[in-house]
């Protein structure tokens, strides 16, 4: 998730007249469990992302349902897809449409890394959103499933308030005893 | 008279000027079907069941408006402009395909062999308007120009394009 | 019900229905000269998620090509799977075993019932209703747990092999099927009274968005949209391929041309899907799902090679070229939607924004199938 | 300064917490509704079902970058939010919640509340042209259509309840209709109505106009989303966009007050006047029928599809607007008889 090695928030603003660090913490809580993402899809992943806000794995529970269509009233971008790079540019005008706080999400391997389709005589995609756009959580999968959006959403919380929702589950092969 | 009978004979006069071709190959392709050079222009009656398609007819070039006609009128819709690039031949191959909308079965290939260094040909769009996008395809992945189309500008490719991907000798 | 107005050209303005926008479901962009809300010409503009499919198939081989065939259209992954398979089977005449063919029958089907489900919310979602959305992706997961179960993938489906399957599927599979019918059937009825018997919905759909059968000719429009107008075209009645030919189902067909006659094919699919799988699930005879004597390396002999299949959305047809190696010398995938958005540049002249916007939504489009 | 003008400034600050924590949790009962609806939990992990959600939405539409967007007109661009809710408020100052509680009661209330909802209609042009954008315009134009389309039915209906109680004051209104449920407005054969037969008619079109002059559900041709992006408000980022927001649910609690004080007797308990507490007539009833009236706003909402804008003012011009004007003569010719 590359969220591991983010530093604590910070207790004390150095020299400053007036302590706000409790407002921010305030504030941090608020813009993370109400997270509005942009109506992005590109590809398969945006129909895995239509089914995380769907009836099943309701992304509304975390207050991130209304997918707003216009850049300027979201606040988090979730780049689901491919980038080619005729669409390059347009996901940069967006990015850069959207008001302050922002995030980006890299859903699925295109999104990462180009994924399936980086091989050696490849012409037409940018290989990875991290190319042009400050990504914040990476979900890997092809597609990831719905699930693993919620969890990057819940690691995009614990990025911005530093406090984990639920703990970190634990993957169960390390538990089982070796041999 | 099945449909196939109907075609084959609707597409003779293309090739009048030409001396009758040998008889029909064996239907069906065999292992080892070395052709010398590139195959005479005629049709050629294919098994549907190995190959997926029944009549195979190779025109020239010049021809290929002419033999769009006769198969619109004979109620064919046209499936897909395909362009392959034969290197060793030196020669840029266009595959048309047809296809019928009712019961009696008879997919029908017209082939074109054109040079690759001038690789042109006449457009079809006056015929069926839904082979513009067909072809502006393959002229992004082969550079295969196509007199008379309206709006020739790259489709899938970025609009300054200049390069063409699907060709052998391709480099990044 | 064609604009008599006539639109002047000189008061027009361009309107970018661009890459991203609500209702193109994906990164389409449409320019649109408008004049006030009438369009007065539109002109689509492909290529935002172009993925080098056919170039991938050149420097792949044949089997290492088979998960390409779940990425190009998502929603029926599974048809374009067969479709693969049956070309390439078709050029190395490998022999598929009963129970195989039916079992290909049985998930091309749920994946078409699962993509007319999608079409369905995003459909309804495009003129204004939001909650049948919710209710199509709740009915799409139980095809979904049951695809999961068998196939290993939500959406992007690498479930065949040339000559069969990745593995066999299991009775909880068929009960599971079983009983999704049953729920299916009181879903549909469901629909019925939410969605088409809703006024405010026949009202937006009769009568807009004209297809005839010569405008289907000329762009070559298949799958609904061409039975929409009255064209009896199936690939799996005019070309049977497979043992479709051993079920008994009949092809919809409503000859009015407009979104609502579309809207009913769709409808009436998905009813028919269910009777082929009930049928599938009866006679599923036992045995091996993959041949005995499995070729080592997959080489057609050289020569090129055509299949088409019928998809959710249409006839999805490949174009196999091969050179007698281990990899395709050229491969031309031709996509249904392609051709069915062809005919949106010219069908949507002298409409509303909104009607266009809803005319659109009846060609149910998959993008990356038609940048390929 | 006099009693009365202090009497306002307590009262319109009274109406700013009302709307804006009734603003605030309708959007709640409205998640949770749709949540309801469409077979999923809706808003639930911040904190018990998900009840802190609306501040917390407050809190970080207020703590957002305000983007003013470049080549945009400034002055109207700002302006267009605050004049989505600034009519809103106002006209809390003359709705009677009961007997007593009013801010002010003014003898032309009615007229007030018309007065400002145009005011209303207007931001929505405002904020339209203003933000320099393809669709905002187009919606815009979509929006200003439909408000003048509605707003005359929903004039005419109203004029044909002052005919039969004889007052503009609102107060008066509902005293005319206390005592039971039987001798509310809407209910046709009446002596005070002059067994006019259209009674729930009106009330119907007076229904249908609030929902569309809000811009709501089948009529939310203004902020169509799956047309034209986000409709008049595209450009709107932050609180710009919260104001719209709010205003919106703002004009939804006046639709359904006027609806309740016309025709189903203000804070008239339905069984009459029985003395003891639950019975009178008090404010509670108000506000029941209120929210009662705002659940079938959302129940619309999330069940119909948009409608087109030709049908839409087909419904209004054709139908609306010849039925009201018939119920006026109607009304107006049976109270010279009776």
């Amino acid at each position: 998730m590359g969220t591991q090695n983010i530093p604590e928030s910070l207790e004390t603003v150095p020299a400053s007249f007036v302590q706000f660090a409790i407002a921010d913490k305030l504030i941090n809580l608020c813009r993370a469990n109400s997270l509005w993402p942009l109506t992005f899809g590109i590809a398969c992943c945006a129909i895995e992302m239509m089914c995380t806000g769907a009836a099943r794995f309701d992304l509304s529970r975390f207050g991130a349902e209304v997918f707003r269509p216009s850049p300027r009233q979201s606040d988090l971008m979730i780049v689901a897809g491919t980038i080619s790079k005729k669409m390059a540019p347009g996901i940069q005008t967006l990015y850069d449409q959207m008001p302050e706080p922002k995030w980006v999400i890299a859903l699925g391997n295109c999104a990462i890394s180009g994924g399936p389709f980086v091989f050696e005589g490849q012409y037409g995609i940018v290989e990875g959103a991290d190319k042009f756009l400050p990504v914040d959580v990476y979900v890997p999968g092809c597609p990831p499933r719905p699930e693993a959006l919620i969890e990057g959403i819940i690691e995009l919380e614990h990025k911005i308030t530093g406090w984990r929702r639920w703990p970190k589950v634990k993957p169960q092969w390390r538990d089982t005893p070796e041999g | 008279m099945s449909i196939e009978q109907k075609t084959r004979d609707a597409l003779a006069p293309l090739f009048a000027d030409q001396p009758p071709p040998e008889p029909p190959e064996p239907a069906g392709a065999d292992e080892s079907e070395k052709q010398a050079g590139p195959r005479p222009n005629g049709i050629i009656q294919q098994d549907y069941s190995a190959r997926g398609f029944h009549l195979d007819v190779q025109i020239k070039s010049e021809q290929i408006v002419e033999a769009v006609k006769i198969m619109f009128e004979l109620d064919y819709f046209l499936e897909s402009i395909t362009g392959v690039d034969w290197l060793k031949d030196d020669q840029l191959e266009v595959v048309y395909d047809f296809a019928r909308y009712d019961f009696d079965l008879c997919r029908t290939v017209l082939r074109t062999r054109i040079s690759r260094s001038e690789p042109s040909l006449p457009t079809i769009t006056s015929v069926y308007t839904g082979a513009s996008w067909h072809e502006r395809e393959t002229h992004d992945f082969f550079g295969i120009v196509f007199q008379g189309h309206p709006h020739l500008i790259p489709l899938l490719l970025p609009e300054d394009a200049d390069f063409h991907p699907l060709l052998k000798d391709f480099k990044v | 019900m064609s604009q008599a107005i006539e639109l002047q050209k000189d008061e027009t303005f361009v309107l970018n229905v661009g890459p991203q926008h609500p209702a193109t479901h994906g990164v389409l962009r449409v320019k649109m000269t408008m004049d006030g809300e009438y369009i007065y010409n539109a002109e689509t503009v492909l290529g935002y998620i172009h993925r080098m499919h056919e170039k991938m198939a050149e420097n792949r081989t044949y089997p290492q090509y088979m998960p390409n065939m779940g990425r190009l259209d998502y929603l029926s992954a599974m048809a374009f799977n067969h479709g693969y398979a049956l070309v390439v089977e078709r050029a190395c005449a490998i022999e598929v075993p009963e129970r195989a063919e039916y079992i290909r029958v049985l998930t091309v089907e749920l994946n078409r019932i699962s993509s007319h489900l999608v079409w369905l919310g995003a459909y309804v979602l495009d003129l204004g209703g939001f909650t049948p959305l919710m209710y199509c992706f709740d009915d799409r997961e139980q095809i979904l747990d049951l695809l999961e179960a068998v196939t290993g993938s939500r959406l992007t489906y690498c479930y065949f092999r040339f000559g069969g399957l990745y593995n066999d599927i299991d009775d909880e599979f068929i009960s599971g099927t079983r009983s999704f019918i049953k729920r299916m059937r009181k879903e549909l009825k469901m629909y019925a009274k939410l969605v088409t018997g809703n006024i405010i919905l026949m009202k937006r759909l009769k009568g807009h968005g004209m297809i005839d059968y010569d405008m289907c000719k000329r762009y070559g429009a298949t799958g609904p949209v061409a039975r929409g107008s009255g064209i009896n075209y199936d690939v799996r009645k005019n070309e049977p391929y497979g043992v479709y030919d051993q079920f008994d189902f009949d092809i919809p067909v409503y000859d009015e041309g407009d979104s609502f006659a579309r809207y009913m094919v769709r409808m009436d699919e998905i009813e028919q899907s269910l009777r082929i799988i009930e049928q599938a699930l009866d006679k599923l005879p036992d045995g091996e799902v993959n041949p005995k004597k499995k070729p080592k390396m997959i080489k057609p002999p050289p020569g090129d090679y055509y299949a088409a299949v019928e998809t959710a959305r249409g006839n999805f047809g490949i174009r196999l070229v091969s050179d007698g190696t281990n990899k395709a010398y050229r491969l031309k995938l031709r996509s249904p939607t392609y051709s069915n958005m062809h005919l949106f540049d010219e069908a949507c002249r002298g409409m509303l924004i909104a009607d266009a916007l809803a005319f659109m939504g009846s060609l149910d489009l998959v993008i990356p199938e038609m940048d390929r | 300064m006099s009693l009365t003008l202090l009497n306002v400034i307590v009262a319109v600050f009274v109406a700013i917490c009302f709307v804006g924590a009734n603003a605030a949790y309708l959007v709640w009962c409205e998640r949770k509704g749709a949540g309801f609806y469409q077979r999923r939990p809706g808003p639930m992990e911040n904190g018990p079902w998900g009840l802190l959600q609306p501040p917390i939405d407050g809190v970080k539409l207020m703590t957002k970058q305000l983007l003013i967007p470049g080549g945009v007109d400034k002055a109207i661009f700002m302006v267009a939010p605050v004049l989505a809710m600034f009519p809103a408020l106002i006209s809390f100052v003359t709705i009677p919640f009961s007997s007593n509680i009013v801010a002010h009661p003014i003898d032309v209330g009615v007229l007030l509340i018309f007065a400002f909802a145009a005011l209303g209609g207007m931001s929505l042009l405002v904020a339209g042209w203003g933000s320099r954008n393809k669709y905002s315009m187009i919606s815009s134009v979509r929006a200003v259509s439909q408000t003048v389309a509605y707003e005359i039915p929903l004039m005419i209906t109203t004029i044909t309840v002052i005919l039969v109680s004889g007052s503009l004051n609102l107060s008066d209104i509902v005293n005319q209709q206390l005592g039971g449920f039987w001798n509310w407005n809407i209910w046709p054969l009446q002596k005070q109505v002059g067994f006019n037969l259209l009674m729930p008619v009106s009330f119907l079109i007076l229904f249908v106009c609030s929902v569309a002059e809000t811009n709501r559900a089948p009529f939310d041709l203004g902020e169509a989303e799956s047309e034209l992006v986000a409709g008049f408000h595209t450009e709107y980022s932050s609180m710009g966009f919260g104001l719209f927001f709010m205003g919106e649910y703002a004009n939804i609690v006046i639709g359904a007050c006027l609806t309740t004080i016309l025709f189903l007797g203000g804070w008239a308990c339905p069984f009459g006047d029985l003395g003891f507490f639950p019975f009178t007539h008090n404010v509670g009833w108000f506000l029941l029928k209120i929210y009662l009236i705002i659940f079938v706003f959302i129940w619309i909402r999330w069940t119909f599809p948009r409608t087109t804008i030709y049908g839409l003012l087909n419904l209004s011009w054709k139908y609306l607007i010849p039925i009201s004007l018939f119920n006026l003569l109607l009304t107006a010719g049976l109270l010279k008889v009776f």
